[in-house]
């Protein structure tokens, strides 16, 4: 009796480990953040609250690992898988898919920043350059336009509030993005 | 000059000189000048030079006048409710570049789709018969553009004689045969193939190539050889 | 004495730490086999033994976590990180966006099977947008262009070949993409 108690207690254990192994592969392939319901269906339950269980144990341990990696708990209970932001400098320049130059990342963080935002405001403030650059962010998926009788209004997307892990609430997205770019500000100032 | 200089009366030297000078008094901001002081010693320089000149008086007492005039429109102007501060120069904050956090992501591309998109490429390319001989392909050396000798004589007979022939289906309809006829709807390297096949025909007799002074056009005609029982 | 050399063990170890962090976020990051030189690169090492023990201990490391990831040694010293095997029928699903699109997909396609090719030759066979895929291939590592005068010959690259499952020998790589091919028209051909 105690032994089955034992063995069973075992299986227990390494079907969490299992479970929490699935869902580590899940948020690698996908690249992006997967909500509960997704993450059920991958391990096979139907319960919100355990697979939020093991998500977060998921995200403890890559915590205690002090791996280069960190499982984020974005604000709707979707998890994402990422390389901290320390390391993507040093390691950038080794990434497959083309990646947005500084240009291009300064007129998305213009647009962010002042969203929604005429396409004119945002040449009057990056130059005429930037109208390809607002092209290759439409592409993206990071930025959309909106036409309002003869002027174009761009905004991020829901895709991009995902990229960074903000809500889809644009007015809280901008308060987010905001306290982002003014951190990033900073840490440059102080940085130098 | 300087003799000039030193015989013009002194209150046409600075600092005076600017109650003087008209266009001078236009140009310069009348908060900047101090009439008093100007005044004070242009009467002080007068007096110790003993020359009393009114008319320069005059002048020096309506140009004050007139700063005086200035300073007190301006002045006026201050007073009218304050124009609201310029609102353009003022340059738009430029936050930093934000920087996309690096994710890995498994991509759905297959070996499959990758060969299923060389076939559509080869079929674009109408060369999906090469599917089978690649290599013939493959960045032609130049051992593969430049037969050997031998091999291209022998293709070079081949092509002779399959052009002769069609000279002389041409011949038995009873047509004029011209370059541009027998090469109508080939591809410009094909041409130039035909055009050397042809130098080499004429150059075994097999047939006569001449052309009509002012014309490009190359006329044909079977040679003696080609005539008593063809290419054999 | 006995402090300073504590204090300078710990240091030696975080230094350690953070160097095999780095190796894992190179992994990450470029998805596919890297040297030793390209990670000594990243580390900031010229000598090859430290690097390939740091890696080493990093694979060593994943192999303890029981994680879905592995980390593999390849014969020629190269490193990867991967999703282990038993997980990618699970999770595959999940991986929703392509390497390329159609047409640059095409002519990677093209010069897989015809290299090394001309880019002359390429442009001939694609059309002239294509001189516009040849640039996004070669930014994203998958064809390799080399000057020959005044000739631009194409050949794909070593991740290329790992990407598809491919040798990295250009004969033999040339074989097996034929050989498959072929396996794919007789199935059509049997299937309709």
């Amino acid at each position: 009796m105690e032994g089955l108690n034992r063995k069973r207690g075992k299986s227990v254990k390494e079907d969490m480990k299992e479970k929490i192994a699935l869902i580590e592969a899940a948020l690698y392939v996908a690249g992006r953040p997967l909500d509960l319901k997704t993450l059920g269906r991958i391990i096979g339950s139907r319960s919100k609250r355990k697979t939020l269980e093991l998500a977060r144990m998921l995200m403890e341990e890559y915590k205690r690992r002090g791996s280069s990696l960190e499982i984020l708990e974005l604000e709707d209970q979707r998890f994402v898988l990422q390389l901290k932001s320390d390391y993507a400098s040093k390691v950038r320049r080794l990434a497959v898919r083309p990646l947005l130059t500084n240009g291009p990342l300064r007129t998305l963080a213009y647009i962010a920043y002042r969203q929604p935002v005429s396409q004119k405001q945002v040449i009057a403030a990056r130059g005429t350059h930037a109208y390809k650059h607002v092209k290759q962010l439409i592409e993206m998926d990071l930025v959309e336009v909106e036409k309002r009788g003869r002027n174009k209004i761009l905004r991020t997307t829901e895709y991009f509030a995902d990229y960074f892990g903000l809500s889809h609430n644009p007015a809280v997205m901008k308060r987010q993005i905001i306290r982002i770019l003014n951190r990033m500000a900073e840490a440059k100032k102080s940085g130098k | 000059m300087r003799r000039e200089e030193s015989e013009k009366p002194f209150y046409l030297h600075p600092p005076w000189n600017i109650l003087f000078d008209p266009r001078m008094l236009e140009r310069i901001n009348p908060w900047k000048i101090n009439i008093a002081f100007i005044l004070l010693s242009f009467l002080e320089e007068m007096e110790r030079r003993a020359i009393v000149d009114f008319r320069a008086s005059g002048i020096a007492l309506d140009s004050s006048a007139t700063v005086y005039l200035l300073k007190s429109k301006l002045l006026l102007k201050l007073e009218e409710p304050p124009s609201p501060p310029p609102r353009e120069p003022k340059p738009d904050y430029i936050p930093p570049p934000l920087i996309l956090p690096l994710r890995y992501e498994l991509t759905t591309t297959t070996i499959q789709n990758l060969l299923q998109a060389l076939e559509d490429a080869l079929k674009t390319e109408n060369l999906l018969k090469v599917k089978v001989k690649p290599q013939n392909d493959i960045l032609l050396t130049p051992q593969e553009v430049v037969p050997q000798v031998s091999i291209y004589m022998i293709e070079m007979e081949e092509l002779m004689k399959n052009l002769l022939r069609r000279i002389q289906a041409l011949v038995e309809r009873g047509e004029i045969i011209t370059f541009s006829k027998l090469t109508r709807g080939l591809k410009r390297l094909e041409r130039i193939r035909d055009f050397i096949v042809l130098l080499f025909l004429a150059h075994r007799k097999k047939i006569s190539l001449w052309q009509r002074e002012g014309s490009d056009e190359i006329y044909i005609t079977l040679g003696e050889d080609a005539l008593n029982g063809g290419f054999e």
